[in-house]
């Protein structure tokens, strides 16, 4: 098994603990919290494959992982704003409890 | 003689070699960072003892009085009795406390301070890890202090000291700001972020004048951004409000006691010691003599003279200025060290493309003077300072 | 400017610390074992009786009249009469105390004792170095520890011992001249009955 | 599949399942962090020290702090007894598992891994500031708008209406 699978299991294990996450967990935080997980894995896929890819002096992989870093933490600030704001309005974070949208 | 003053020079390089040199090949990359390791824990914890007295002795001379002089000549054995002090003392966790939590966040905290120091040069060649992206390194771990800050305040499960973490945090964050945006001037200038390239960009004399980057106006002004934003970094002196005593009583180590406190304190020296370390390495040229016909002295020490005069400075600010408000200290940070820094990098850059000579540094003193003085005017003009009436005192 | 005070304050930091070298009298602080601040006359600590003379059960003022154990807000003092007499300060034959004692963890040293005994029996001590290892006995002071001479008084309130040593000085010779006036009363009224007033002591 | 590896990769999977079941939000966030810095390593280890290192300042310095900001501002006194997992727990754990099993699949029949060897590159800093600074300033230049749109944008969501027009 070369290293290069073994990355690719990894992230593969990692995103999908983080996808469990998101669709079993009950607070709106977790399931953010899941998300970011998952695009964490995405991130170890990109520098595996710049690792063992077959040209590393292109540097694309780390590229996309730098810009999916800061966009991942831009969407992280925006999905935690929601979430309090949705904190504030309905007095709970819970998402069953959100079924209604009711102004 | 020129071998003599290299030999001083390299002397604790050759002695780690030598060192080393017993263990067979394959170890010894490992033993030479082992060894290296254990001089940095010595060094600077020694370095925390001194600093205790010094404060204290300092704080109280320039308060009229002597500061400890009863132990040990002088005072100076002063940290062996604190030492014990604190360690014979009883370590109580409150029981309502998130053990696993309490228990890491001294330990986290103290990893995190000395993880800063495997990329500060402390002499010619003399530092543990020449990483690549080095300053990057410094910033990455010192974010470890934050996260360290607020498991202490929120395991503890005390009001004051969640209100303690939140505010230490708070005030943490906004200074990693101006911190980081001051020391990218320097990191334009050298055109790399490792620390040691920084500093050997700096060795060069020109007559007797060195090429240290504070010497310039951009390095003058970064360098003082730099160290206010420092001196918030680590919760000291004027922006000590997250551990007032007099507000919140101790801040996030309130539920903390006899080793675990004396580790917050450790931890907090630390960093004091490693951002200062890092403003010497990119302003004050690391460990390069001041002037060319003082090169002989090895370099190590004028690394370690240059960090006892920051401390007496921060000693010296500590003694004088009185603590921020909570407003206060998020305007400051905001509304005049942000903007400050942002000039600052448009200065460097103007620095970097225009010609030589004293027109440049004319054009550049001038733009960094003109809005230092409006923005100060902008945060003054806010408040009203005519003269308090009072109701009954008079 | 925007740091003027700052650099002003920094200045007078600076001025500070660097004079404390230059001059020893900006410290102010007292080396406390090894200096000491000069006594205050008016500080006053916890009580003691006085005693004339060399031989403090014979000198002592105190006639055990209970004034004080009366008087003292917190009731600290303990007095035991004695049966026979002894003369006191002025020459009378007086009763006094065989049992003393003050609980000096329980006295706040308000000074009432020292107010109303008539006979100048009991001042204040300036003495505060009293730490003891046991809590309980060790602060009773009983009669022994607490007689301290009439020159110790003179040390530690000059002023006031001498406005007492004058007041008894006065009352000694108005005793005196009665005693002498009754004398020569005496063998001009009634040579043959004995004098009752035994001989006075004189100081 | 150095032993290192595996520390870091053992590490990385712990911290990220106990981020998913702690029952303490708090907890969890404290498990992610240590998952982000095993994640940083496995970069470490891979060569990419600058991803690494932005990874540790951004999500364990940022991120983490952020999240735990947010948990204490949405405090319920009430600590609920039941279970932390959402009524349809079950179905979303079968997905999960799916999607991994066909993921596993896919790598591991997949003639590409196996094929190659390439030598030990090391990133160093500089290529990566040239490519950020010729090949990549446009996606730079949106990053910045992004980021900036963002931090106004989470600001103004989450801001106290001083009108209190909730």
């Amino acid at each position: 098994m070369s290293s290069l699978t073994s990355y690719l299991l990894v992230s593969a294990l990692i995103f999908s603990i983080g996808l469990a996450g998101a669709l079993t967990r009950r607070s709106a935080i977790l399931v953010l919290i899941g998300i970011e997980l998952m695009l964490n894995a995405a991130n170890l896929n990109f520098i595996a494959f710049w690792r063992y890819g077959p040209n590393p002096q292109a540097l694309t992989g780390v590229m996309f992982a730098i810009f999916s870093i800061g966009i991942a933490a831009a969407e992280a600030a925006v999905g935690l704003g929601i979430v309090l704001a949705v904190y504030r309005h309905s007095k709970t974070t819970e998402l069953d409890q959100m079924n209604s949208m009711k102004g | 003689m020129h071998s003599a003053i290299q030999q001083a020079d390299q002397i604790f390089v050759a002695l780690q070699h030598r060192v080393a040199g017993y263990l067979p090949v394959k170890f010894q990359s490992i033993a030479d960072v082992i060894l290296s390791v254990i001089a940095i824990v010595l060094v600077f914890a020694f370095l925390f003892a001194v600093t205790t007295v010094l404060e204290r002795k300092g704080l109280g001379r320039i308060q009229n009085r002597y500061g400890p002089n009863r132990v040990g000549p002088a005072g100076f054995f002063q940290p062996l009795a604190d030492g014990v002090k604190s360690l014979t003392k009883e370590d109580l966790v409150p029981r309502a406390a998130d053990q696993a939590v309490h228990f890491m966040a001294p330990v986290l905290l103290v990893i995190a301070a000395f993880l800063a120091y495997a990329v500060l040069p402390v002499g010619r060649n003399m530092v543990l890890a020449d990483l690549n992206a080095g300053v990057l390194f410094f910033f990455a771990v010192g974010t470890l202090v934050e996260l360290a800050v607020f498991m202490a305040g929120w395991s503890s499960r005390n009001k004051y000291s969640l209100l303690g973490a939140m505010r230490a945090i708070a005030q943490m964050i906004s200074y990693e700001v101006p911190l980081v945006l001051a020391s990218i001037v320097v990191i334009m200038a050298a055109g790399s972020l490792s620390t040691v390239s920084i500093v050997n960009m700096q060795t060069g004399y020109s007559g007797i004048w060195p090429h240290w980057f504070v010497l310039t106006p951009w390095g003058f002004a970064g360098f003082n951004l730099f160290m206010i934003a420092a001196t918030a970094e680590s919760n000291r002196s004027p922006f000590d409000l997250p551990e007032g005593e007099s507000e919140i009583i101790a801040g996030y180590y309130i539920e903390y006691s006899g080793f675990k406190f004396a580790l917050f304190f450790l931890g907090e020296y630390l960093g004091m010691f490693a951002t200062s370390g890092l403003a010497i390495t990119l302003f004050l040229g690391g460990w390069a003599a001041p002037f060319s016909f003082l090169t002989w002295i090895p370099s190590y020490l004028w690394f370690f003279a240059k960090l006892l005069l920051m401390i007496a400075i921060f000693i010296w600010i500590r003694g004088t200025l009185p603590r921020l408000r909570m407003d206060q200290l998020m305007n400051f940070a905001w509304q005049f060290m942000l903007p400050m820094t942002l000039i600052n990098v448009f200065a460097a850059g103007v620095w970097h493309f225009m010609p030589g000579g004293v027109i440049r540094w004319l054009v550049c003193a001038v733009l960094l003077i003109v809005p230092a003085v409006l923005l100060s005017r902008g945060l003054k003009q806010g408040k009203k300072f005519e003269a308090r009436t009072y109701r009954f005192a008079e | 400017m925007f740091g003027e005070g700052i650099l002003k304050g920094l200045a007078e930091t600076a001025r500070n610390f660097l004079g404390s070298y230059v001059s020893k009298k900006r410290l102010t602080t007292v080396q406390y074992p090894e200096e000491r601040l000069p006594q205050i006359e008016a500080y006053r600590n916890f009580p003691f009786l006085v005693y004339d003379g060399e031989d403090w059960q014979q000198g002592l003022r105190c006639v055990s009249c209970f004034i004080c154990e009366k008087e003292c807000p917190p009731k600290c003092i303990f007095i035991e009469k004695s049966t026979d007499k002894k003369p006191d300060a002025v020459g009378k034959p007086q009763f006094y105390p065989t049992v003393f004692n003050i609980d000096v963890s329980v006295c706040m040293s308000c000074q009432i004792c020292v107010e109303v005994c008539p006979f100048d029996a009991i001042k204040m001590d300036t003495d505060f170095e009293l730490s003891t290892d046991n809590r309980f006995s060790g602060l009773l002071w009983d009669k022994k520890h607490l007689a301290k001479s009439n020159e110790h008084y003179h040390k530690i309130h000059p002023t006031e011992a001498a406005v007492v040593d004058a007041q008894l000085a006065a009352e000694r010779a108005k005793v005196a001249a009665k005693a002498k006036a009754a004398a020569e009363a005496k063998p001009a009224a009634a040579p043959a009955t004995p004098p009752p007033v035994p001989a006075a002591t004189e100081k | 599949m150095t032993a290192t590896f595996l520390i870091l990769a053992a590490i990385t999977i712990a911290g990220t399942v106990a981020a998913m079941a702690m029952r303490n939000l708090v907890h969890c966030v404290l498990a992610l962090t240590l998952g982000f810095a095993g994640l940083a390593a496995l970069y470490l280890q891979l060569g990419a020290q600058f991803v690494g290192l932005t990874q540790v300042l951004v999500y364990v310095g940022a991120v983490a702090i952020l999240a735990v900001f947010v948990i204490m501002m949405t405090q319920k006194p009430a600590q609920t007894t039941e279970s932390i997992f959402s009524s349809f727990w079950l179905t979303g754990s079968l997905i999960a598992a799916l999607v991994f099993a066909v993921l596993g699949w896919a790598i591991y029949s997949s003639r590409l891994t196996s094929a190659i060897v390439s030598p030990h590159v090391e990133a160093a800093v500089r290529p990566i500031g040239d490519a950020l600074m010729h090949r990549f300033v446009l996606p730079l230049e949106i990053m910045g708008l992004l980021l900036t749109a963002a931090l106004i944008g989470a600001v103004v969501v989450a801001i106290q209406e001083k009108r209190g027009s909730a």
